[in-house]
């Protein structure tokens, strides 16, 4: 870049810096309150989501409630219920298909940990294949136990910092699920 | 696309075997799924389109087979409820009571009438929960949306009954082997009769209003996807979709099980099969549904819910406290070990979708040697690519809702 | 030289543009490219008419070229799908040696209308700001002109009549 | 009114020695067949004046490995809806030769049963259209329903088998 | 074909000209949503406003204690048999001497887990429990999780809290049904 | 040439950025009238009732990862939203908003530009704007993309034909491409829609069709073609196609208002003016006269704003053919019996009553000769 070099930053105001700080704030907040899911809907739990769209719960008032089946512009990745081995490398093209900051809710037993079907087909937990933030038991779990997720993640997106891709836990992360970190 | 090796012997036959399109005429591919919004994100449609135009459809499934029939061979009896519960989501309880009677029917067990009754209500309420939810999405996949939230408030107060019922919303686990788990509260009588009297005939109606003569809708299903009767019995159609051909073909009439023939409804079938016939056929299903529940509230009988069979029936906790015999039977009944007899049965019942049919064989041990589940969707799903061939994206995402193919169905 | 006026500045730079895009539209590889560059040519087009005071004329222009014809022309290339071998046919030695044939005999002819063509200064004294306007195009049209006009628009009415007439196919296809 | 004898007796003539082990469990009719005789009865029984088996309700698969020479059974249910009679006809196969001719020409709907059934049991319909699998991924290389091999998946860590001799 | 006397044609008659205007469709059609526009809101706010579940709702498993705090489980191993997703596994233990105000009978589940994200809510333990040990709150999910590792509950999540004790009207069906006709003579009918 | 004034700049300025907020604004509505429409309450977690959302996510989608496809034509990829935001914007340029402000013994019209081809300005933008999406939905290089793009493109031709038929019917009566003085001669409730009831059903259904709107949103029908033209669009770019949609349909009430309700006219605003006056004195009576003309305006706007949600959560939505139909079939031929109707009772010298007259002419030979018309049964 240049060879200018940068004054003694006053104290307080070192790390990140002290607009990098408060616009991961702000833009933290932004997300939380805007988190559009993609409803990766294969069975029971799908319904159950038909249910949190509902009326009686809403997840409109969140601000989640357009629902972006194109991944690109997706920020949850809602895995409703049973993955099968053949369903897996489409849930990860999914997922890889999505813009960052993405995040990925494993609803219900079945997307969780395979839950009842522990059979040849199904594989046991979709975090076999893609990092999952936050798991939902039940099967299905109440919309309820959904928007208790939906905050857990509105938590998660606000103090996570703007350029969370580039933190080197991250990169390990994805690296450890074989999934190509891109540089951006 | 593998072609075929198959020689067909008349033109009839070639058609039987719907033969892909072969010649190439620059023909673009476009594939349907499996994570289209329309396909409800379980199965893959690779359609062949001339422009517009679907030349030819190319289906697969599988993306959520969960092995259930491997599933059942390792389970007891009693737990393969809650695979049945996970197989037509939409409407457990019939699958439940389904795999109850035909267990019923090879221990010869029989139901006493206040549970056959309950279950005739809960079947019901299953039946307009899944006809809700099949109308209310071709709604969506026409591009209508606030029908479906208006109809889903009412199947939310159908949860709230299953809720009073068993304790759960969508995989109910209703019901056990010789009857019901529980009575009626008088909660969920005064819940039920609500929704069948005042509520849902009100929703219903006004869903009706707001699809049945408006042109857009009409002129989105009309002869769209339409079918034959003799083509649809052929392709194995069963249930709303058969009866929209003008089949009246109805397990509930034809084979009356857990006291349907005390119950007076109509079938209503439909002129040529299209979108709008299953649609007109699902929503009168829905008041013939109301109709029987209201008949069977009405009349319900005292009496015991569950059969007097301590071999199937779990006794009453107090009982297992008290008296050994009780103990006993609780505990072979838990553990599986009841005596089940040699023999194979096959028992259909009305599901959402057509005839649910369980094939058991069962060799005497504590699981069934085979079970087979019929699985309507997964049999008339195949018929798709013939429905839709001529027709353009918009009409395949129409039919496809209004067949109601649900995955855990389709995939098993 | 550098004393040119707002207007002046507007014109040199439309033409430049204009020019940008008449060049891109027959250099560009991708058909699409050409077609965005012919819209380009057609609004700095209409930008010269405005300059013209020709206000009608300029947006007219807009509406029929760039806002119609011009969309069918990219939905249909887009239905194409060209394919680069294709394109590449339009650069073969006998598409080059015909072009440049016809670009010398325009570029002549367009040479010898220059030498005869005179320039007269707009008096501002006589000048009538409305004559480019809507109005006076209207009457002109409907007055002096309206025998021409109306034949016009029947030579129109037949052109669309038939080209339903061709575009219509035999009875018993689908109709889309 | 078409009783399950009136068929027992209309089939005897009709195959003879071919349809064997009429039995009525639970009151349905069952009986034996054999592999090259399928595709005719089902033509048979479907284009029959007046038994009109005109419903293929379901076609399956069942493994007996301890059954010499009969370890498949390929199982059809035909519904005759006029009559309102079920019946169920059972192919046995041996492992050695599981070819059964389809039944596509006369039943379209037998398609995905059929496959279905190879991709449990690897039953092989000949003449099948796409005899590939439908259900599972291309790539398994075993047929799962068969009763040898386990149910579980491999992978699954979270479960104590050791404590109740699961 | 027609098979019974029972069925009934569907009214699918073309649409008349006015209607063919789609004017009237559109008009019944704004006129349903309009209403809905300003009737009441059926939402329920979830965090704030919390939704009763049903008296015998399947939420979070709940190991119960008897009325002088010992508990009640024998660790005879039913609720494992019971469970369809094999989530329940234990370790049975004898009770020593001096135990006997920790454990009800004479052995006890010295080790007891649930996978909680394996349990597909079934209620088919609490039913199979001789003991009326385990029983599913009817007034409390299972919270979230963010890391698989925290989904195996022990007997620390799963033991009744003997200060915050779980209460429901009626613990088996026989008692609710007995309740049910006391609330019918209660109420006079 | 005039130069700019301050003021003149200050006018654009505000139209700009009124229009910017508005378009933004609408994303909350929409919101909230769906959810109210369906018995729901809609966001209510940003800020007091939710009125953050806008912002909330006008922030997420800048901060958003932005994706190139590795296929698509990048250059034409990022044009696309631009050009669809550019030509929604332009058009706000010729409508006025209300009267007239009296600054500095100046009289200034509220307006961006005041050009005596108003309406074809408005026209021929409209034109334009589906280049923004078929631009973007080519360049994808994603079949919904394209098929989404290529719904946009036909379905715009189509619809401006019937539109622009309209508009000449409303061009007759009021002598003019001014859309000032199309909005002048509807002075107190003397509106246009009383005229050509016809026209206006005509013009407000292609105003749907150009906005995308349901029953005609197939460019984007969700449940068919995933997103269509902006499949795969994520961030800002999305974000600049979202608000194109939400600014076209502002643009598109704002020009309705204008064409058939009178613009800033309201019944009664003579006697408001005077009164006004009175009170006030000439300059301050005028401005606030003026002012309550812009409410009597944007109170139109947002009752066509509301109507567009209204619609749109209602219906089911066309076909592609069903759709080529009704523009080709059905509303050209109306358009062009609504503009002989027009020009009829224009020549009539009552143009009120001829046009009614004509209007009922017209619908007793169509009923008349509907038997004869009828397509063979398609139903059974």
């Amino acid at each position: 870049m240049s060879d200018i070099k940068m004054g003694e930053a006053p104290d307080g105001f070192e790390g990140a810096g002290f607009f990098a700080t408060s616009l991961d704030q702000v833009v933290g907040l932004a997300r939380s309150h805007s988190l559009w899911p993609l409803p990766f809907a294969t069975s029971c739990c799908g319904i159950e989501f038909m249910a949190t769209m509902g009326s009686h719960y809403d997840i409109s008032r969140f601000g989640s409630e357009r629902p972006s089946f194109s991944p690109r512009q997706a920020d949850i990745l809602m895995v409703m219920g049973t993955i099968a081995k053949k369903m897996g490398p489409i849930v990860k093209q999914v997922y890889q298909q999505m813009a960052e900051p993405k995040w990925v809710m494993a609803v219900g037993a079945c997307a969780s940990s395979g839950g009842i079907f522990d059979s040849y087909s199904v594989l046991q937990g979709i975090d076999r294949i893609i990092p999952v933030d936050v798991y939902v038991p039940g099967c299905p779990p109440r919309p309820e136990q959904i928007l208790d997720a939906l905050m857990e993640l509105k938590k998660m997106a606000r103090s996570e910092t703007t350029r969370r891709r580039n933190e080197p836990e991250y990169k390990a992360l994805l690296e450890s699920y074989n999934i190509p970190v891109l540089e951006g | 696309m593998a072609e075929e090796v198959f020689e067909a012997k008349t033109t009839s036959d070639a058609l039987a075997m719907n033969r892909p399109v072969v010649e190439d005429k620059g023909y673009t591919t476009l594939n349907l799924g499996p994570t289209h919004p329309a396909t409800h994100g379980v199965f893959q449609n690779i359609l062949t389109m001339d422009g517009d135009t679907i030349v030819h459809g190319e289906q697969t499934v599988g993306y959520i087979h969960r092995a259930f029939e491997k599933i059942a061979e390792r389970r007891p009896f009693y737990q393969i409820t809650t695979l049945t519960d996970r197989l037509n989501y939409c409407s457990s309880p019939i699958n439940n009571f389904g795999w109850h009677m035909t267990v019923e029917k090879l221990l010869q067990v029989d139901v006493p009438k206040r549970a056959e009754y309950i279950r005739v209500i809960m079947m019901e309420l299953a039946r307009i929960s899944d006809h809700v939810i099949c109308n209310s999405i071709l709604g969506v996949d026409t591009g209508a949306y606030s029908g479906f939230l208006y109809v889903f408030q009412e199947r939310e107060k159908i949860y709230e009954i299953y809720e009073e019922v068993c304790g759960a919303r969508l995989t109910t686990n209703m019901g056990r082997i010789g009857g019901m788990e529980r009575d009626l509260s008088p909660t969920a009588i005064a819940k039920i009769k609500d929704l069948v009297y005042n509520s849902l005939p009100k929703v219903l109606a006004e869903f009706e209003k707001l699809f049945d003569r408006n042109r857009i809708f009409m002129d989105r299903t009309v002869n769209v996807g339409g079918i034959t009767p003799e083509r649809a019995l052929d392709y194995g159609f069963t249930g709303p979709n058969l009866r929209a051909a003008g089949v009246d073909y109805d397990v509930r009439v034809m084979e009356p099980y857990s006291s349907y023939d005390d119950f007076d409804f109509n079938i209503p079938i439909g002129h040529n099969g299209d979108t709008y016939d299953r649609y007109l056929v699902r929503n009168m299903e829905m008041w013939e549904s109301i109709k029987i529940i209201r008949q069977a509230i009405e009349n319900l009988p005292e009496g015991p819910y569950y059969a007097n069979e301590n071999h199937y029936y779990l006794p009453p906790k107090k009982e297992v406290y008290r008296s050994m015999e009780a103990l006993i039977y609780h505990f072979k009944i838990v553990m599986g070990e009841i005596d089940a007899p040699v023999g194979e049965v096959y028992h259909a019942v009305e599901g959402g979708n057509g005839e649910v049919g369980y094939y058991l064989i069962s060799d005497g041990g504590r699981t069934p040697y085979r079970l087979h589940f019929r699985r309507p969707c997964f049999i008339y799903y195949q018929a798709y690519p013939e429905m839709c061939k001529g027709l353009t994206i918009s009409d395949a995402v129409a039919i496809m809702s209004s067949l109601n193919v649900i995955a855990g169905e389709l995939d098993a | 030289m550098f004393s040119l006026s707002s207007i002046q500045w507007a014109f040199y730079i439309l033409a430049i543009l204009t020019l940008f895009g008449g060049l891109g539209t027959i250099m560009s590889k991708n058909p699409i490219h050409s077609v965005l560059y012919l819209i380009l040519t057609f609004f700095s087009l209409s930008a010269h008419y405005i300059l013209m005071n020709a206000q009608f004329l300029a947006v007219v222009n807009i509406i029929v070229y760039a806002g119609a014809i011009m969309v069918l022309f990219l939905f249909v290339i887009m239905f194409l799908n060209m394919k680069e071998q294709e394109a590449n046919e339009l650069k073969k030695n006998s598409t080059i040696i015909a072009a440049s044939i016809v670009g010398g005999t325009i570029g002549i002819i367009l040479v010898a209308m220059f030498r005869q063509v005179q320039t007269q200064p707009t008096n501002p004294n006589f000048y009538d700001s409305q004559i480019g306007m809507i109005e006076s195009l209207g009457k002109f049209l409907y007055k002096d002109y309206i025998l021409p006009f109306e034949l016009v628009s029947i030579l129109f009415l037949v052109a669309m009549v038939g080209a339903v007439m061709l575009g219509s196919k035999a009875k018993g296809e689908r109709d889309f | 009114m078409i009783t399950n004898q009136t068929v027992v007796d209309d089939l005897v003539t009709q195959f003879g020695t071919s349809v064997t082990e009429f039995e009525q469990p639970y009151g349905m009719l069952t009986f034996t067949t054999i592999p090259e005789q399928i595709v005719e009865i089902l033509a048979y029984l479907k284009n029959h004046k007046t038994l009109k088996f005109n419903f293929l309700t379901d076609i399956t698969g069942v493994h007996f490995p301890d059954v010499e020479e009969k370890e498949f059974c390929v199982v059809y249910h035909l519904h005759s809806l006029e009559n309102n009679v079920r019946v169920r006809i059972k192919v046995y196969l041996p492992e050695a030769n599981l070819h059964i001719p389809t039944v596509i020409p006369v039943f379209v709907g037998a398609n995905w049963m059929e496959r279905e059934t190879f991709d449990f049991y690897g039953i092989i319909f000949d003449g099948h259209p796409k005899m590939e699998r439908i259900l599972n991924m291309e790539d398994m290389d075993y047929h799962p329903m068969r009763k040898q091999y386990p149910l579980e998946d491999a992978t699954r860590d979270d479960k104590i088998d050791a404590l109740f001799g699961r | 074909m027609q098979l019974t006397d029972r069925s009934k044609k569907t009214d699918k008659r073309e649409l008349n000209l006015i209607e063919r205007t789609y004017l009237p469709g559109l008009a019944t059609g704004l006129g349903i949503t309009i209403k809905h526009f300003f009737s009441k809101k059926a939402t329920i706010r979830y965090p704030e406003q919390k939704r009763y579940l049903g008296p015998v709702f399947r939420g979070h498993h709940i190991l119960k204690r008897d009325d002088q705090g010992r508990e009640r489980c024998t660790a005879c191993g039913l609720c494992a048999v019971a469970c369809p997703a094999e989530a329940i596994s234990m370790v049975a233990g004898e009770r020593q001497k001096g135990e006997e105000h920790m454990y009800r009978e004479e052995k006890y589940a010295a080790q007891y887990e649930v996978n909680m994200l394996r349990c597909i809510f079934c209620g088919l333990c609490e039913e199979a429990c001789p003991k009326e040990a385990i029983y599913l709150r009817h007034d409390k999910f299972v919270p979230v999780f963010t890391s698989r590792d925290q989904v195996i509950y022990g007997k620390d999540q799963l033991v009744e809290d003997m200060k915050d004790r779980y209460n429901r009207d009626a613990w088996t069906k026989e008692d609710m049904e007995q309740m049910w006709v006391k609330q019918r003579i209660a109420n006079g009918v | 040439m005039e130069s700019l004034s301050i003021v003149n700049v200050i006018i654009v300025l505000t139209i700009f950025f009124v229009s910017l907020g508005i378009a933004a604004y609408e994303t909350y509505f929409e919101r909230v009238v769906a959810a109210y429409i369906q018995d729901r309450v809609g966001p209510d977690y940003a800020g007091p009732y939710g009125l953050l959302q806008p912002l909330a996510d006008a922030f997420k989608m800048f901060f958003k990862e932005d994706f190139m496809p590795a296929k698509a034509d990048k250059l034409l990829f990022v044009m696309g939203p631009g050009l669809a935001l550019f030509t929604a914007l332009l058009t706000s340029a010729v409508i006025p908003f209300g009267d007239s402000l009296i600054i500095g013994g100046k009289e200034y019209l509220v307006q961006g530009i005041e050009v005596n081809i108003g309406i074809l300005w408005v026209f021929g933008i409209v034109a334009l704007g589906v280049y923004g999406i078929l631009i973007g939905g080519w360049a994808s290089n994603n079949k919904y993309s394209l098929y989404g793009a290529i719904r946009a493109a036909s379905s715009n031709i189509s619809y401006e034909l019937a539109m622009g038929m309209a508009i000449i019917a409303i061009i007759m009566t009021s002598e003019s491409l001014s859309v000032r003085a199309i909005v002048e001669q509807q002075h107190g409730i003397n509106w246009n829609v009383f005229y050509q009831p016809m026209g206006f059903l005509i013009f407000l259904t292609c105003a749907f069709a150009e906005c995308n709107r349901t029953p005609f949103d197939l460019p984007e029908s969700e449940n068919e073609l995933v997103a269509g033209y902006h499949t795969e669009y994520s961030s800002m770019k999305l974000g600049s196609y979202l608000f194109a949609e939400y600014l076209n349909m502002f643009v598109t009430s704002a020009v309705i208002s204008c064409l058939y309700f009178g613009g800033f006219n309201y019944p009664g605003m003579d006697w408001v003016h005077a009164t006004l006056v009175g009170l006030a004195g000439e300059t301050a009576g005028h401005n606030i006269a003026t002012f309550v003309g812009l409410g009597a305006f944007f109170t139109k706007i947002f009752f066509f704003i509301f109507l567009f949600m209204w619609v749109r959560w209602t219906v089911p939505r066309f076909r592609y053919d069903q759709l080529m139909n009704l523009g080709w079939k059905g509303l050209i031929p109306l358009a062009v019996v609504n503009m002989v109707i027009t020009a009829a009772a224009q020549l009539s010298g009552s143009p009120l009553i001829g046009g009614y007259i004509g209007l009922a002419i017209f619908l007793i030979v169509f009923v008349l000769l509907w038997p004869l018309t009828k397509p063979k049964s398609r139903m059974l």
